[in-house]
């Protein structure tokens, strides 16, 4: 035959053809074509080759459940896998590309793993390679990695966007095939919100491959005029090209869209794929039946197809499945593929059809055979003809073609997504879903229904039931109820007396041998046959597979296939890109950027920048002839200590507390006294969590009586926030306080050094002398000469005389220009985090690198914070466990060289000085440590046993990973100014 | 679960929307209830297969802390309701 | 003492400005930074009972001032920027019955409309925004992607998103990324 | 039967129709010396060193499901001893060291391979952080190298380092850190406890648990009673169900993790890599899936299966650590009910009933920790003594407030 596209019929275009290429080979499909029947038309069967094998493989399916069919699409970063032909849309310009083959797939070495089959049974692997044993990873393991796998991922970056939707609606309708539009039809006549989803380009479901008519129309103007009627519904929305592809709680489905998977030129504006979030009210499941294969010697041959996918190629593409085709079936779906190829003037060689008492009224010109069943398909790259066992005579039949027909399986997989299990019906001879579970109807073929007509019966039925449910009182269903007549015959899970491989898991090469194995070497659950012999773990999950495999270990173990069980179905139905799951959240989207009211000033001052969760904060502000990011921090710390400088503080958490209950709420949520506080006086305060650990430190300012406002350290001010409110909300309802975060409200600038109060003076319109401002002071102030509302506060993280200013934010960049002009005289200097890291561990300052959540307050010096004397605050009643009271508990240091020429980092461990490494020595580690360039040396705080205890102590700073090993000393962890003197200026 | 939540002042939210802290079973003790008392509200739980009760805070929403009963089985959500009218009872 | 009143920078002075995506002409997409004008955060004292009328006395008057947002909880917007003073002197206007959180600087007004409105939020938020679900007037606060935001319906084709300063110029930029297809028009400039 | 290359060989000239049961199916008897609650991986081990090590083989293996059928058959077959911590540190070791020579001990092939596990710093922090661990690691003997950012990209050229949010700036690797094939790891100690006299009981699933004294006697089962002189608790995310039984309180609570492979692919990655700004972690199977996870879901659940927000949570970090995985294709996720303690790490330790032996809160941590795990325990229950490496791991801990916080969040399990 020299063309497989037939010269009338299908849905295709043939005004507009399409080009493509496969294996480089230049090839023409049409529209409405798939890669995989463009693939047939053009005579191509062998598109791929098998997992373990390498076994010639051609196309068997005509949708999401192709095991073979595999290919690789696209160029660069558009480079896709493992993809199946019978999904992909044909566009102009697609290149595809066969997989898991060498030199090609017409010809490929691999197949010579078909010679050594009997060596490489199911879980062969798991009995050997194991001598010598460092062969597994040098030698075998990397054969065995580079065999295995399927298509290749690219490492180019996808030039593609995509993005992520919410929708809602009152019923959810999945599959738009005749169950689904006649759903469809009667919730959007009812006035219901509803979405149609369906995977295909085209709706229609089986509808578009349907001959017979259908209550009296052809089944295509049937479909044309119930599409057009939902169209002109405003309240219906139909997503083509759209797979739902999980079932989660609350009624919220999972469904991918291909938005842009049909086109080679991808519009930058719109998304390749989208996924939809749809939170439906009420669904129907309407997602057809799979068609089973039937399982005997070669019946992966390409050439073998499923009977319903012939006659969808047929009827969709006009595309003839061969000169010669025969039917195996024992169902009625063979029969209507045999109708149709005869009707297109294709030769039917036999019907052979394993159920004795086939008693179907067959008037077309093919035989009939019986009670027969096909024992071995024969062939290599292509079927030749096929051995069939009728009446215990064989007798042998060419053909290029064969048709299983092994009857349906309800596409119930949705259904079991949240954890309900499959139903053995032996009325259906199927694995139904199990009914009433709340918020989703499955309907149609999925529900095991054989007839079209009895199919949109009920599919109207079922909405009109769902619409009772969500109170639309007088929906009619579309169409008439219709009994369903068709007869289930018995099913016939695999045949006797092949001489070939008769394969279950065609994508994964399980052949009914590896099932047997499976259950003689007592790996019969149906779970442990899954895992051992890998039966439905290919990409396509066993759509086609497990069913039988299931009615095979029935037969194995000898109890029935209800007792056999079914494998979990789990999410998704289909598989699903990386990026559509991600979204538009990548790169540097990945997380949101927040950003300080004063970041484009400190851009303007030159700052460095640093991620500090989601916001960027200033490192440092290198200065012209500066090399080395250590040079300008040395300059700020001088600096800062010698004159004056100015770091934005804007990111720390702020939060506004008010309420008549304030004061004592505060006081229960410090571990320190808080109900005295004087209004215009700030405190350092302590947060423990309820088991003791220091969760979060910061100053509280009272600004009135019933108003105060609470600083955290960055990285926990979310964490805080939602803390209090838990307190306030959960814990203590009674008690009358309210939150307002305003962290964003302030640019906090803190101004620090010796002439600070000078420049700052120039500002501040109020007299911020020590006598008036004291340490500790805060205070609502004028600036600008009333032009602006402050809020002061004499707080000091460096130790120096120092304030912390806050300005509303959109004045923030004015006010530290503005300071950085008054302070320009003074030698101001804009700092970062690195110069405020130095000062505060010159002062024993700490911060979340010694608070880490392991540690107490008197760990870190604080033991004289906690209140003894309150009765109740968080993390009281824990601190007094032996644990939290032990001697050895590792408590605050400092650490200095003994050399001053020589380093540590932080993270290295402490060990007595000459003391043996080894877990049972390590006395603690250094948490912080910096090079301190007013002592001229390198310091660290630690956190060791027995610590405070220590001082003057020589040790060993150990760093094995850089091989750093620094004789050190331990010591206060004050390591500048002890005595406060500058802090009081 | 939790792919909806109804929460009782914004109506039905995503799990994103949330934070969930656990046991909402659990009543602080008194401050001198002993180390007993204390142990078990801080570190036993019931963790029941079926209905739990949880503390869930409606961060990126209303900023309220939920009591929401869910079952850990089947993740149906039997009731929401806000943490302070719960009350002591939690 | 310096006297000269400081400058006020928006949030939103750096961002994005123009037109992007699509040349359609029909859905087209408008971004609005509003005017950074007051943000009162209000909040309920214990037991205060219904506030809905205490409320209106600090807002401007003008439709949709009034935004809930929780229990207790209300931002009242208004395109007039007070001074800490103005606000000061709104508080007794509640009686005692709740507190008044400035937040005109750390909350950021942004204005989108268009016909395809409600699709491009759609890809942010799960709240359903169907009008006959949410109304001119309703508010909601909730999830934009990855950022939280206050979303209050102005008009039929119409809403405004309250946001947090710093995340501002972060959801600006996702914003025009979310109405590409429709194509947008940016306006930074008041 | 011996596994190896040779009766391979022989049995496929024979049509592969010699091969025996890898494990009986007996019906109980009426008593055992021990009965283990729980046919996962710590279950099976413990029974496996029981026999072996200690001589202990009247010992019953009872599973309510398929043997493997919990955690050990659904995690991401990651294998570690990267642990800070002196309670944990020397355990993972000694689990890392038995992972070394197990295949050739049970005589089955578990795919042991050290590929390397790579935890990517992305901040100053964090790199301290990795390096008081790494040299935590180093001074128990523990192999530890931190990478920076050229030494990461030399490796894994195909990580984000140019477009980053979070910029990478290394890794502290572990070498000998990988994977096993974990089905394998529940079948050969099966396999070997099977073959050394342990009775493995499938679909009996423990209902009661009878006392008489103060002291244990037996269980009900779906099979009825059996006898025993110790029990022994290894119920991973059902313990608290089965302590119950005892009106045991554990400081437990029951979460989903998520996990999830790819379509099959030629070789992608080598190694294991964990991803330090976001939740996400990967390697590649020997059969080519992506294997890859992130974070629980947050909230207690026995359904072995979890929410899409998740999904898309480690989605994003995934991209956000490697773009080329941008086109590729997620096959299947799945869930497991972790047994998350309250600080984090286990507890292998006596009850307040004397025969009652207890082995649980392993978080998302347990499959690493199978063999460990299963022979400290079953020192514990031989001698009645706990093994010098498992010591630390207390149920008192917590009253003693001795506990082992390796990421210092507290007692809120769905942060550990």
């Amino acid at each position: 035959m020299t063309s497989y596209r037939l010269s009338r019929g299908g849905r295709i275009d043939r005004a507009k053809p399409l080009d493509f290429t496969f294996d480089g080979k230049p090839m023409q499909g049409l529209a409405g074509d798939t890669l995989a029947s463009a693939l047939l038309a053009n005579g191509r069967q062998l598109v791929g080759r098998s997992f373990k094998y390498h076994r010639p493989r051609g196309i068997l399916t005509a949708g999401a459940a192709e095991p073979n069919a595999l290919v690789t699409i696209g160029e660069g970063g558009r480079t896709e896998a493992n993809t199946r032909a019978t999904l992909v849309e044909l566009y102009s310009g697609l290149t595809a590309k066969s997989q898991n083959r060498w030199p090609s797939v017409d010809f490929d070495l691999g197949a010579v793993n078909s010679l050594l089959s009997p060596f490489l049974g199911a879980g062969f692997y798991y009995k050997t390679f194991m001598w010598p044993a460092a062969f597994w990873e040098k030698v075998y393991e990397p054969i065995i990695r580079k065999a295995a796998g399927l298509g290749r991922a690219t490492y180019e970056p996808d030039p593609d966007s995509y993005e992520k939707c919410w929708a809602h609606c009152d019923l959810l309708v999945i599959g738009a095939g005749p169950t689904g539009l006649a759903a469809a039809l009667t919730a959007g006549r009812a006035g219901a919100r509803v979405i149609l989803a369906d995977e295909g380009f085209e709706p229609g479901g089986s509808l578009l491959s349907e001959t017979a008519p259908v209550g009296g129309k052809s089944a295509s103007d049937l479909l044309a005029q119930t599409l057009a009627e939902l169209a002109d519904m405003p309240n219906v929305r139909m997503f083509s090209r759209t797979t739902v592809f999980g079932w989660y709680d609350g009624n919220v489905f999972g469904a991918v869209e291909s938005v842009q998977k049909n086109t080679a030129t991808v519009d930058p504006n719109r998304p390749v794929e989208r996924i939809w979030r749809i939170a439906a009210r009420q669904a129907i499941l309407a997602s057809g039946a799979e068609e089973r294969p039937l399982v005997f010697g070669g019946n992966d041959i390409p050439g073998v197809m499923m009977a319903g996918a012939m006659r969808a190629y047929l009827n969709r593409q006009a595309i003839a499945p061969g000169k010669s085709t025969v039917i195996f079936t024992n169902d009625a779906s063979g029969y209507a593929t045999a109708v149709d190829l005869e009707a297109a003037g294709l030769e039917v060689a036999a019907i052979v059809d394993s159920r004795p008492d086939a008693a179907r009224t067959w008037s077309g010109k093919a035989r009939i055979l019986s009670g027969a069943v096909v024992v071995d398909a024969n062939g290599g790259k292509s079927l030749k003809g096929v051995t069939i066992l009728n009446n215990g005579r064989t007798e042998t039949i060419s053909a290029d073609a064969l048709g299983m027909a092994g009857g349906w399986s309800p596409i119930i997989h949705l259904a079991c997504h949240r954890g309900a299990k499959p139903v053995w019906s032996d009325a259906k001879a199927a694995f139904l879903a199990p009914e009433n579970q709340e918020g989703l109807t499955v309907a149609g073929a999925a529900a095991g229904i054989g007839s079209t007509e009895s199919c949109l019966a009920d599919g109207a039925g079922k909405a009109a039931s769902a619409l009772k449910v969500l109170g639309f009182s007088n929906s009619v269903a579309a169409f008439a109820e219709k009994a369903d007549t068709t007869t289930v015959s018995k099913p016939l899970w695999r045949v006797h007396g092949s001489k070939g491989k008769a394969f279950v898991d065609y994508q994964n090469d399980v052949h009914l041998k590896d099932l047997g194995l499976a259950v003689s070497e007592g790996y019969g659950h149906v779970e442990l046959a899954k895992r051992y012999t890998t039966n439905g773990m290919a990409t396509d999950q066993g759509k086609l597979s497990n069913i039988n495999a299931i009615g095979i270990l029935a037969e194995a173990r000898k109890i029935s296939l209800a007792d056999v069980g079914t494998t979990t179905f789990r999410p998704f139905y289909t598989p699903l890109s990386f990026g559509a799951l991600t979204g538009a959240s990548k790169g540097k989207h990945f997380q949101p950027v927040r950003k300080s009211p004063l970041h484009d000033w400190a851009k303007k001052n030159g700052a460095v920048f640093v991620e500090t969760g989601l916001w960027y904060r200033s490192s440092w502000f290198p200065k012209a002839g500066e090399t080395t990011w250590r040079e300008s921090v040395d300059r700020e710390v001088l600096n800062v200590r010698e004159n004056a400088g100015i770091c934005d503080v804007s990111t720390l958490g702020k939060i506004e507390i008010f309420g008549t209950d304030a004061a004592e709420f505060l006081n229960r949520v410090y571990c320190n006294a808080f109900l005295k506080l004087p209004i215009g006086k700030a405190r350092y305060g302590l947060m423990l969590r309820e088991d003791g650990m220091i969760y979060d430190d910061g100053t509280t300012s009272r600004l009135g009586e019933n108003h105060f406002f609470m600083t955290t350290t960055t990285a926990y001010a979310a964490g805080v926030m939602n803390h209090l409110e838990f307190c306030a909300q959960a814990l203590w309802p009674d008690l009358d306080v309210q939150f307002a975060s305003s962290t964003d409200q302030w640019a906090q600038i803190a101004v620090a050094g010796p002439k600070s109060r000078t420049i700052l003076q120039a500002l501040v319109d109020e007299d911020i002398s020590d006598a008036a401002f004291p340490f500790l002071g805060a205070k609502e102030v004028s600036l600008c000469g009333g032009t602006l509302t402050g809020r002061l506060f004499r707080i000091s993280f460096s130790g120096e005389l120092a304030y912390e200013l806050a300005v509303p934010a959109g004045y923030g960049e004015a006010i530290a220009d503005a300071i950085m002009a008054a302070g320009k005289p003074h030698g101001i200097c804009p700092y970062g985090v690195e110069a405020l890291g130095v000062m505060r561990i010159e002062k024993g300052h700490v911060t979340h690198s010694e608070i880490n959540g392991t540690v107490i307050p008197s760990d870190l010096g604080f033991a004289k914070m906690v209140s003894t004397t309150k009765p109740d605050f968080i993390g009281k009643a824990m601190l007094s466990r032996e644990g939290l009271t032990a001697e050895d508990r590792l408590s605050l240091v400092g650490v200095k060289p003994l050399d001053p020429a020589t380093t540590f980092k932080t993270g290295s461990h402490i060990l007595s000085d000459g003391a043996v490494p080894s877990l049972e020595n390590d006395q603690g580690y250094v948490s912080s440590s910096c090079y301190s360039p007013n002592l001229g040396s390198t310091i660290g705080l630690a956190l060791v046993k027995h610590g405070p205890k220590r001082h003057g102590e020589h040790v060993t700073v150990w760093n094995d990973l850089k091989n750093e090993y620094t004789k050190a000393v331990l010591c206060s962890p004050v390591f500048f100014d002890p005595e406060n003197g500058k802090l009081h200026g | 679960m939790a792919s909806l939540i109804a929460c009782p002042h914004c109506g039905p939210r995503p799990k994103e929307e949330f934070t969930i802290r656990g046991d909402a079973g659990i009543v602080r003790p008194a401050p001198d209830a002993g180390e007993d008392a204390w142990h078990a509200y801080v570190y036993l739980r019931d963790n029941p297969r079926g209905r739990h009760k949880e503390h869930w805070h409606h961060t990126s929403g209303c900023r309220r802390w939920l009591v929401v009963e869910r079952d850990t089985m089947s993740h149906a959500i039997h009731a929401v309701s806000d943490a302070s009218t719960e009350g002591a009872t939690a | 003492m310096a006297d000269l009143a400081p400058l006020h920078r928006p949030a939103l002075a750096d961002a994005k400005s123009g037109s992007f995506g699509a040349p359609s002409t029909g859905a087209r997409i408008t971004l609005t930074a509003l005017p950074e004008g007051h943000v009162l955060q209000v909040l309920a004292a214990r037991g205060s009972g219904d506030l809905q009328d205490v409320i209106l006395r600090v807002s401007d008057g003008t439709p949709n001032a009034v935004r809930p947002y929780g229990p207790g909880q209300w931002f009242v917007v208004g395109d007039a920027a007070l001074s800490a003073a103005e606000i000061f002197g709104k508080t007794p206007l509640l009686d005692g019955r709740a507190s008044i959180a400035d937040q005109g600087h750390g909350r950021v007004r942004i204005g989108i409309s268009g016909r395809a409105v409600e699709i491009v939020l759609a890809k942010g938020t799960a709240v359903d925004l169907d009008r006959t679900k949410f109304p001119v007037g309703q508010s909601a606060m909730t999830l934009i992607g990855h950022i939280s935001a206050l979303v209050t319906r102005t008009g039929t084709e119409s809403f405004e998103i309250l946001v947090l300063r710093g995340f501002a110029e972060s959801l600006w930029d996702e914003l025009i990324q979310m109405s590409l297809e429709f194509g947008v028009d940016a306006r930074t400039v008041r | 039967m011996r596994y190896s290359a040779f009766s391979v060989f022989l049995n496929a000239l024979r049509g592969n129709k010699g091969w025996a049961p890898a494990w009986r199916s007996p019906v109980p008897k009426n008593r055992y010396d021990v009965i283990i609650i729980g046919g996962g991986g710590h279950g099976l081990a413990t029974a496996y060193y029981l026999a072996k090590e200690f001589g202990v083989t009247n010992v019953a293996v009872l599973e309510k499901g398929y043997i493997g059928s919990g955690n050990v058959g659904r995690n991401t077959t990651i294998i570690r001893s990267n642990y800070l911590l002196q309670g944990n540190n020397p355990f993972y070791e000694l689990s890392m060291k038995l992972w070394e020579g197990l295949e050739q001990d049970f005589n089955f092939n578990a795919m042991v391979s050290q590929r390397g596990v790579l935890n990517l710093y992305h901040s100053d922090a964090q790199r301290d952080a990795y390096t008081r661990r790494g040299n935590a690691m180093r001074l128990h003997g523990v192999d530890a190298d931190l990478l920076d950012r050229n030494a990461v990209r030399q490796m894994l050229p195909f990580l984000d380092f140019d477009n980053a949010r979070f910029p990478i700036q290394g890794a502290l690797m572990q070498k000998r850190g990988g994977t096993v094939r974990h089905d394998a790891v529940a079948w050969g100690y099966a396999r070997g406890a099977d073959s050394r006299g342990v009775d493995i009981i499938q679909n009996c699933e423990v209902t009661g648990i009878r006392r008489e004294n103060g002291r244990v006697t037996g269980v009900e089962t779906s099979q009825g009673f059996i006898g025993c002189g110790k029990l022994a608790l290894a119920a991973a995310g059902n313990s608290t169900v089965v302590a119950d039984m005892v009106d045991l309180k554990l400081p437990i609570e029951s979460h989903v993790l998520q996990a999830f492979v790819s379509e099959g692919l030629k070789p992608f990655i080598d190694n294991v890599v964990t991803f330090g700004a976001g939740h996400f972690y990967v390697s590649q199977s020997d059969k080519g899936g992506l294997v890859f996870g992130g974070d629980i879901d947050g909230y207690n659940s026995y359904a072995q299966r979890g929410n899409l927000a998740t999904v898309e949570h480690v989605a994003e970090a995934g991209v956000a650590m490697i773009p080329a995985l941008s086109r590729v294709r997620v096959l299947r996720s799945w869930g497991g009910v972790m047994d998350m303690s309250m600080d984090g790490s286990p507890i292998i330790d006596r009850t307040h009933i004397d025969n009652l032996y207890l082995n649980a809160g392993w978080c998302y941590g347990g499959f690493k920790a199978t063999p460990a795990s299963g022979f400290c325990y079953a020192h514990l229950i031989a001698k009645n003594e706990p093994h010098e490496t498992g010591r630390a791991f207390r149920l008192d801990r917590f009253a003693r407030g001795r506990m082992i916080d390796e990421k210092g969040v507290g007692s809120q399990p769905n942060l550990h």
